[in-house]
């Protein structure tokens, strides 16, 4: 570790941070919605694209071997990644979204009946919750929610075991809020859950290139992740589930390479997990991903986790010493991203006046509607970091957000 | 520091965010509507008494952003009074210009040319319009809740 | 035209055409499987992760305006590039299997019952029966099968009134055979499907970048492609849907940006096309495909298509004359692929050999198992062109072939 | 014009896939099983008829490539003869040479050693598994479909 450079050493590989946005140096502070790429990363996709281009499975010619070892080898790696006991358990998707889409029913279809409940937590980005909603309004099972207690954000889990009733089938929540940088005590709960027999499904969406992360301590059956938010590609994401579940689950879309045998009126399926991948993957989006997985264990996660703790709490006390503003999530032990309200001004206007000065913030109710309302706000302003982030970045932060409240009069 | 954001957010509108005019509920309207911006959530409930087709008296409720409320405030200022057929004219004048920036020569703006700001800041061209959608919905009978989209 | 380069001309643009493979300059014959990349599409991806690179929507900043206008340009471009009525009638999807399964559950868990009839062709790609054939097993629905003619492999519509009974929800049928290289009259056949009340949906997959496409003039209701085949990255395609179709069916994944407005316990869908694209969307290869569309249209789609004919029907008849082989699709009007076994020798065994002369084919059932039982063969080779294809490509095929034959001792 | 696939297919290969072993249907036998490599869908019948774990006699029908006839074809001669436990060590002997290259010194590979080039054409593996994976599966009593993954 000691010959490793200092996490900022590491800003140069991002060519999108070097760049002036209406005439002052970009300061990226969305990495929450999307991270920026290493040149690592766009290089992958390069040259796959001018040396070994074809498309994988069933190919003898030389390009289509090339492409189909790469493209297994990236299964490999996400397995390596979230420490998976068999590469089988990981089925590529296009993110965090499709692959809860994917739970829920080439699961829930079969798994949830009418009476059960799905148990989500008041945090969780729409993306999961409404394919809940939706396998619910199919089966007629219920939805429940663990609260959520206030602006601090925490889960309150003072009646979990109330919650955790025989009639929940699973319990999908997310790793680290988005909206409120809150991290959950995942382990904990997926060991509770399953003590009472509940499937778990863990969303990494914001947690997968922030921390070391593995599945099998943290023992959920489930977990879904987005490579966009992790220095990979858009389009692509993973979905980790358990072998012995992905073996009795049917599939979900059908089409080529999820097939093993079809006839006109009946088909059987392929291997786990072919089964739950039909049609042309994104091929080289997944092998770009290897190469952003490879880039993030090279600056090292548990590096990467220990910055978002440090830069996240710098920003949350220096917000908090400004005066006049609402802020949400955790005081302790939080992840690197601050939620906020300046007094009287609306989180979109913040917006607005902090991109006249190069920093990118994003203003709205970052798809969790439902916690927005419990909290009483339509939306807040948030700044979410990443490990090339600067504590100077976050003062220049303060000092737009300074400006602004003078130039609002507050 | 914000020398660009002097020309949308001027004193006007900062005035007319701050002390919004017509704002409040109005007992006996005879047309009302509500509105919301999809992009951030934010809404509006707006009731109007009408009168021979004529803008009698109106008022709003709703929070957001500064343009939002400086916008529907001005929009209240300037309809209240006119025919159906005037607030039209004036609402196609108004949305050309935090489209476009462009106004005709003829127009009859007034006050509302304080936004024609907007028109650089195509993200927040929603928020200009949200108070005028739900207005406009009103007066054509359309209480129903209607989207800048 | 006159001022642009011959076809041969384009194949610079090509980075992956210029390499050896086993010693020989690589001849890619592989193109039904997936198109190679000219460098501005490439170029396109780098640009967008070195620039511009943000999540879409609901963004204010400057990163994430560019995103998103970059995005959505690429659906007014989609639907000026296959003549759409409205940008709305696009929907970004995986590629053509995924549109597909969009058709089949959000359209056809609604519109589709118990004794219903789902009419497909024989000759159609296992992304374009499997997803039937669930959607059949989930709503008592049956499958039919407008006949092939055997190895010349056109639909046998003498008989095509009898299948157009008033049962028949739907017509889904593929525009060019993947697998025979035939040219589906989808026009004429959409318009009698049309008379009879019958939703449409056309498997665009091999014509999207080979011909011009009007969904007007073909008349169809939805209509699928896959940008992978037409010189657009991987992981991207599209779905047309005629908007007033589009318009009452329900979603069909849930998550971020396909709601309007989201509660605990239920959600309100936002508008078309967003109702159907739930997460966040593969952005960078939808801006690629931007990109590869204009490229196409440099090119010029009928030029394209004058050269499939002519470059499939020169290799048919090239083959025919080798003797000892079996030939499959139609004599005439054929696209651009051949598709054959010689006699005695094994398809794969074709592909190898033919591999390691740097000869790019593919071998096997092609996605089209149900037709290759019916042909009664396990798999076929073919060589499938693009317009960088040239005919001394094709009779260095034809060569290798001959030395094949020699080789087994026919 | 094919001298880098002189190793794959060598005479032998060519003459037991032109005119294979053992092939037909076997009267009698007391197990069998059928295969499919799914890469190609391409399938095999295996009959063997054994007595007291001593392959007797067996027969095998199928289609399918030079690869998969030739080491169905050498695989039958290969085992006629042989105790099962026997026909176990040549499989993991075979097994390790098609996929590795690499045969131990005491090997009883014999005559399917020709078939050692298959390990530098990974995608022809399966080819060459086929016969194999299916009598083991006969063998261990399982008539049911194997396949080669
Ligand atoms: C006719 C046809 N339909 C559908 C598909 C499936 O396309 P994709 O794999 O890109 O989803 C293909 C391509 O393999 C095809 O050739
Ligand atoms: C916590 C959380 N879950 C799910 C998602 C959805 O991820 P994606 O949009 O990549 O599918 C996100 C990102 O927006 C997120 O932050
Ligand atoms: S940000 Fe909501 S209306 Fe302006
Ligand atoms: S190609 Fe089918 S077994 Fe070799």
């Amino acid at each position: 570790m000691s010959t490793r450079p200092a996490l900022s050493g590491y800003r140069k590989d991002f060519p999108a941070l070097h760049q002036k946005v209406h005439g002052h140096p970009l300061v990226y502070l969305d990495n929450a919605a999307t991270s920026q790429k290493p040149q690592v990363v766009i290089d992958a996709l390069s040259n796959f694209y001018q040396c070994d281009n074809a498309n994988v499975h069933r190919g003898i010619h030389e390009l289509s071997h090339r492409a189909s070892v790469a493209f297994e080898k990236t299964r490999e790696r996400a397995a390596r990644f979230i420490n998976a006991q068999h590469t089988e358990e990981i089925i590529f998707t296009r993110g965090t979204t499709e692959a809860i889409n994917l739970v829920a029913n080439a699961w829930g279809s079969d798994a949830v009946k009418e009476g059960d409940v799905i148990l989500l937590t008041e945090m969780e980005h729409h993306s999961n919750i409404v394919p809940w909603q939706m396998l619910a309004r199919r089966t007629g099972a219920k939805l429940a929610f663990i609260p959520v207690t206030g602006d601090e954000g925490l889960l309150d889990l003072s009646r979990i075991d109330e919650f955790l009733t025989s009639k929940v089938r699973i319990l999908a929540l997310t790793h680290i809020s988005n909206a409120l940088g809150t991290i959950n005590p995942v382990s904990e709960l997926c060991a509770k859950a399953r003590r009472m027999g509940i499937i778990t499904l863990v969303d990494a969406a914001q947690s997968a290139g922030h921390s070391p992360l593995d599945v099998r301590e943290i023992g959920c059956d489930f977990l879904a992740l987005s490579g966009h938010k992790m220095c990979g590609p858009t389009g692509i994401g993973c979905l980790y589930g358990r072998l012995d579940l992905l073996e009795t689950m049917s599939p979900w879309q059908g089409g080529g390479d999820m097939i093993s045998n079809v006839d006109f009126h009946e088909s059987q399926w392929n291997k786990v997990p072919h089964k739950f991948e039909a049609g042309t993957p994104n091929i080289a989006d997944t092998i770009a991903l290897h190469a952003a997985m490879d880039y993030l264990d090279e600056v090292g996660r548990e590096r990467i986790a220990a910055h978002d703790t440090e830069i996240g709490s710098y920003a949350f006390e220096q917000l908090k010493r400004m005066g006049k503003i609402r802020l949400f999530g955790p005081r302790e032990e939080r992840s690197g991203l601050v939620s906020f309200l300046l007094h009287n001004i609306h989180a979109h206007d913040v917006v607005t006046f902090a991109d006249q000065q190069g920093v990118a913030l994003r203003g709205g109710h970052h798809c969790t509607q439902p916690l927005m309302k419990k909290l009483g706000v339509s939306s807040t302003s948030r700044a979410s970091f990443y490990f090339y982030n600067t504590t100077e970045e976050v003062d220049h932060l303060i000092d737009v957000l300074r400006g602004i409240q003078k130039f609002f009069g507050e | 520091m914000f020398e660009e954001l002097n020309d949308l957010y001027q004193q006007v509108i900062m005035d007319h965010s701050r002390k919004p005019h017509n704002f409040g509920i109005l007992a006996g309207a005879n047309c009302c509507a509500r509105g919301k911006n999809p992009l951030c959530g934010d809404q509006i409930q707006i009731f109007l008494s009408t009168e021979d087709h004529v803008v009698k008296d109106l008022r709003w409720e709703g929070d957001g952003c500064a343009i939002f409320k400086a916008s529907s405030s001005l929009m209240t200022d300037a309809i209240k009074g006119k025919t159906t057929a005037e607030v039209k004219v004036l609402f196609e004048e108004f949305h050309s210009l935090i489209t476009t920036g462009k106004m005709s020569e003829d127009h009859h703006l007034g006050k509302l040319a304080v936004l024609s700001g907007v028109n650089r800041f195509p993200a927040r061209v929603k928020c200009a319009l949200l108070g005028w959608r739900a207005a406009m919905s009103a007066l054509e009978g359309n209480p129903q809740s209607v989207t800048t989209e």
